[in-house]
């Protein structure tokens, strides 16, 4: 089992739920974060003072998935999240140990 | 006929002597009416009423719109009051309530200036002035979430220098449609009409320029959701906009003296409850869920409707007339957004749609009992009151006239703005939302928000 | 003793000009008294902004409590006014303040008609109105994130049809309370009793019947703090209620010709002032922080306290009554907590406790420099002014019935109609929140909340 | 030259009737003059727009602080209006507007005891009062963020005491500065001077002493932007001061009788458009964004630079005071920052610059077609009616005396209170922010906020 | 050392964690996310329009525990996360190859 | 390649992104948590009543470096955000098995 962790731009997340929905997903983390790369921070003001804001909202979706899963959703997700400018993020990899699933107490595979 | 004419400038004469010359420091005005302080005070206050309605207008449309969007309705919110401001002290005013130039548009008054430095004078530019500033402002909801802000600067001066001002000087300025020569000519007692029809038409007309936001329909067509940020905001403004059309409404008999703001000030309240009412009721029985949002609305609609014939009917008929409203805004909106038509705050139903319906009500509820802001003769009357259809015919065809005018004119506006300026920002500057585009602040900077 | 009612009848006639037939235009309450226009502009101004104290209960009670049933306060908040309005126009008013029959219960006016089409009764039903909308919302913070919006609705038709407009007529209407054989009878200026003490227990009454909100209580029954969500919308709302209350009292003489309109207005500011500096200092000792919810209290405590007296004492004596209600706020607070009852913005001890309050004050504190509306006799003089214990005792029984008939009567109702239709939400929809429950519609969907 | 002293004491004793013995229930004042309700009817009113203004300050300085912070803004907002009330009842009012010694300072209604117990006196103090607590809220802006709410009580104590009353008898009590053998003295229509140049320099002083916020500036000493936390509660607080406005101007003239209301309005309005329009351009020709924290700014500075001059002007005069104003307080504002000083809001720049500005701009657009509240001699004309220099002069005396007197006494007060009990709150509190520290209540705890 | 990574339903978070702290429970951090698994959406309406909304909002729970205590806290967290209906969440297993004191440095099971 | 996790103080997040800027830091996700360690929590109050908040806001920081780069960076990171009090935070350190970058479908070392 692993985990697929994807940064993707913030107005493409309904857009790769949707195309996950359809490959029968199996579930799903997303959480609101602030990253900071290659792409540029934004000029902000207030009341006449111009500065510099570093961090970019991102989307950051999580999903374990089996072994065998990995290689098409991330291939789904690079299809639909890329735009080819600077910022469409990144994905990282990891082994997950173990699941459960806490309603039923099933491990492993089955509880994904 | 010349009766609304002569009414009208027989009441602006007795509360501010303007028979005499300029009286810049009212000594004289006071001289010759030592009644006129009253009259004075209720104009003032109930005026100062009229322009908290833009801190009303600013809310309802912020809380119904996307936190990404609220700093941009606060820019356009204060923007429109003071363009008003100072465009219809330039020429607005000139136009709508200068001297009558074969019945279509007024010709004296500009910059406020000469003859015009006058107590009663300023009083009644203060009067239309936030009159005015209401209208333009209504427009800012149905384009919210997608016109770029120079855009909104050239609109605001034209409805403030043209649009407006030449209809209200047709029905309130002693123009031709106030000398209809059915019952007591076109009748409009506080606006429903020439502030709520006009704005919600030229609304209209923007949005359909505009097209509509970015995601408020489905690839099959389907209107979508798009929530607004917050419904505290739209309530307060909601609670904002009933406090201050108290001042809208028996505020518009600009006389004191005209004790029947008593039943003007009744017949708004109970047009809003039973606005809301209605509103709310119809929407539980589709969804089965008590829907706010449209309930807001709902007490918008009975307002907007109950403009127009508040100093003519009784109370009972004000309800009704609030029940129609609630019922119709409930419609309006699902009928525009069936069209394609996106309009995010409910600008075109509230104001559009029952403007008219309220123009329309006069000729059918008023009792007889009042006349055009005084207690004599010509007495307004409608339909159900044994007054035929001579009112209702004068009330039709000013609404019609104000439908026409307002959307043609914004129509042409939006389009020849699009094609010289361009009013719509780019897909990508609308989904960051316009605050950091166009403002370079967004609203609530230490808060997490989805963006959506 | 009927001079209470005779001279509040005396007041409304030379208002209203009731004796004659009905003057729905106002000509003939015009020619009548000349002066009638001044009053007719400080009763709807004062009107106004009663009114507006509508979205000051709307702002407190959001900021009191939690986001996700934000939407639905507002809901409640519009909704109790629009039912008011509906409800008191058919009913109420005519119970309230209709021709008296043996001092129980007014008998004529039914949905304003007939007779009553009348600038002056017009009037009056105003003013009577937007108190009716005041009773009405102060109970809407007991039962807050709780109860469900059908029940609301059931139980403001009842304060407002029944509850409310009797016991307003025993106090104002000409009813038993004001012909009380002490001192001046029992006397209420602005409501302390007739708003204040019968919406706050009829809300104690609420929220007992409820049941405290899910984790108020601790498993070993102490009870806990739920945090509201905007200390800047309390506050707002504390704002506006203050401002509001400067309808609310100094209009209570119903005529601008009563100058001591300056006084009432002094008074009303000194103990809203006095009760919030009380409420923090005493947290202060307490906790060493400046404790900003219970100094928002404090102030409305203050409010409550002084709104029966104001017009019968002088400005030192508001301070002194300002400074007890913000004591009695707080211990108040902690003293319907200690008994396992949950008010999660305090009404109960705002305005029941505070109103009970402000009702014997006037037994001690006035006077004697003003009467009942009228600077001449019978002059209300308390207990520290050689009044001996007269009207304190007239004070004493007024609040006692208040308390019992409100108390009663509300506990019935709620218990009816946990009966009949059930009125609490389930602990699920509880946690979840009334606002996605019961509306459908969070009120900020666009921010992270944690949805505690 | 007792002119100005003469003419306030024949309007006060006309509307108050104070020649008399003390008249606690108003009959006498009535007796004396049938006309008064009106006035007391247009100062109270007015007086209760002056009031609502501590609501818009309290949202516009949360507004543009930090969300952490929002609570303490709250409770200083709430807390400045409660001290003086209580303080300028005991001494303040006595102070500035009791029975003259020596043209320095007044000497007699303390606790608005005996003697003052009169309707038309106890106006006055109501009036007086809310103009005392505008100009003690003014400097909490400027404070805000790391003022110590202890040092909060102190201030508040010390300018609604001392400061602010003093300077006030000088100016309206009859002191030495409305007595400047120069044109009409030193003249003030509704307080440019006494209420904001007077707060925005204490507020000055105490931005000094507290020294700036942590992270205002860099390591480099170049000012940082600190945006705050809801642009929305920032417009909204601005559309309630601009409404509240329209009672500080108008209501000035003390009297409805003066039916230079109308006027005084038209230019409070104007003033406030163009300084708006102002701001926001100048902005957007250096950034090229539309800044709507400045607009915001730029109209109050339109209002305040107006609030000396708008009886004695003419409209258009009103804009070009307006667009000075906003033209000044974007330049105001790079100055302060540019020298090291934090003003969170800005408070400074709109209040103390543009209140000197106002001053100033009577000395030059005063037409000479109004006096001193009346529209007898002595009128007030300025240097570009054919005045000359000399209303000029007493103008920019009066300014000089209101800044050196306000920062002298503010900075010596700050400095004291630093010495003695510590008027900064620690770094560590400053950056969790005051709210959890001093109030222990986070102002929203539902939402998740970046504690910025 | 691994990683406990819990997504449990919002009203469960207390009892929890206060359930955890008298396992003598080092530490943890706490996200608020947005969900999506077997659990169906809440419709939601605004001006009269009904709408889907697919996440559900969820809290995650994350502690780093001694290999020996994972089964433990594991059990003690499905025991109070559960209710058996759909919705109840999962526990997610990763290895941690080192954790590290701030304070002092300290590094491995000690800095736990 | 590895993900270090740091959970630091909320007012060391600028001056942290700001050294690890001069490194040529790759890149950087950012959350807000709760935590909950040996820092006890704090006591607020509302209308009068005291309570416990036993979870304190603090910022996650979150880098996926090269392996060589791991040690300097979780130094720099401990040089900056140590104060020495109680509540100084804890640096995590996996193993990730796979980086994409979305835009370009790079992958591994080249991706970070
Ligand atoms: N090495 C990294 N560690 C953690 N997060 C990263 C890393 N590199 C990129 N990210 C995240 O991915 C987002 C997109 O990366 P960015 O460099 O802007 O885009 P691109 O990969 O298209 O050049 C960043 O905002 C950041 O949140
Ligand atoms: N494969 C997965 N990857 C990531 N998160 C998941 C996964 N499966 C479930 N979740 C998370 O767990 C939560 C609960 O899962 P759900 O399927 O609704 O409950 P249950 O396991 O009881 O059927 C989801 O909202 C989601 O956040
Ligand atoms: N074992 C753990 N698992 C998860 N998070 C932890 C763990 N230990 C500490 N943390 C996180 O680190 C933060 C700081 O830890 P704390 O114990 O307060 O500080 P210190 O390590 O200086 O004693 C906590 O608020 C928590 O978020």
């Amino acid at each position: 089992m692993q985990k697929i962790e994807a940064v993707i731009r913030v107005e493409k997340l309904d857009e790769v739920s949707e195309a996950l929905e359809k490959f029968g997903l199996p579930g799903m983390m997303v959480t609101h974060i602030e990253g900071h790369g290659n792409q540029k921070g934004v000029v902000e003001q207030f009341r006449g003072r111009e500065f510099k804001v570093n961090f970019i909202p991102k989307i950051r979706i999580e999903i374990i998935v089996k072994d065998q899963d990995v290689e098409k959703i991330v291939a789904e997700i690079i299809k639909i999240a890329r735009t080819g400018e600077i910022g469409d993020g990144k994905i990282f990899i990891t082994d997950i140990k173990d699941v459960i699933r806490i309603r039923t107490g099933e491990k492993g595979d089955k509880a994904i | 006929m010349l009766k609304k004419v002569l009414l009208i400038s027989s009441i602006l004469l007795s509360v501010s002597g303007l028979a005499m010359a300029a009286d810049p420091s009212g000594a004289e005005t006071l001289a010759q009416n030592s009644m006129a302080p009253i009259d004075y005070v209720w104009v003032l206050v109930c005026g100062f009423l009229v322009f908290f309605m833009q801190a009303g207008f600013a809310m309802v449309e912020a809380g119904f719109c996307r936190a990404k969007n609220a700093t941009n309705l606060m820019a356009k919110n204060a923007l429109d009051f003071i363009v008003a401001s100072l465009v219809f002290m330039a020429f607005g005013f000139a136009f709508m309530m200068g001297n009558d130039l074969g019945g279509f548009i007024g010709t004296s008054g500009w910059f406020l200036h000469g003859e015009n430095y006058d107590v009663g004078r300023y009083l009644t530019f203060f009067w239309q002035l936030v009159f005015a500033g209401t209208a333009a402002t209504i427009v800012s909801g149905a384009v919210a979430e997608r016109l770029k802000f120079g855009a909104y600067f050239v609109y605001s001066f034209i409805v403030i220098a043209f649009i407006y001002p030449i209809f209200g000087h047709w029905v309130w300025g002693g123009g031709w449609l106030s000398q209809l020569p059915f019952g007591a000519g076109h009748v409009d007692f506080a606006g429903s009409g020439v502030v709520h029809t006009v704005g919600g038409f030229v609304a209209l007309a923007g949005a359909i320029v505009l097209g509509p936001r970015f995601g408020k329909f489905g690839k099959d067509g389907k209107p979508k959701a798009i929530p607004g940020h917050s419904i505290t905001l739209a309530a307060l403004g909601t609670f904002i906009l009933w406090f201050g059309w108290f001042g809208f409404n028996p505020g518009s008999t600009f006389s004191a003296h005209q004790l029947r703001i008593a039943v003007v000030a009744v017949n708004t309240n109970m047009a809003a409850a039973a606005g809301g009412a209605m509103a709310i009721l119809i929407v539980y029985l589709k969804t089965k869920k008590w829907d706010v949002g449209m309930m807001l609305n709902g007490i918008l609609a009975g307002l907007v409707a109950v403009t127009a014939p508040c100093a003519w009917i009784e109370a009972w008929a004000a309800v009704v007339i609030g029940l129609v409203a609630g019922a119709l805004v409930v419609m309006s909106v699902y009928f525009w957004e069936g069209r394609g038509i996106d309009d995010p705050v409910g600008a075109v139903s509230v104001h559009g749609i029952n403007g008219v319906w309220g123009l329309i009500s006069v000729g059918l509820f008023a009792d007889g009992t009042y006349g055009l802001c005084t207690t004599s003769e010509p007495l307004v009357r409608g339909l159900f009151y044994g007054g035929g259809f001579d009112q209702l015919i004068a009330q039709v065809i000013g609404a019609a006239v104000a439908v026409t005018w307002s959307f043609v004119l914004g129509f042409i506006t939006f389009k020849l703005m699009d094609k010289i300026i361009g009013i719509r920002v780019t897909p990508q500057e609308e989904i960051k939302g316009l605050d950091i585009q166009e403002h370079g602040t967004p609203a609530y900077p230490n808060f997490y928000s989805n963006n959506n």
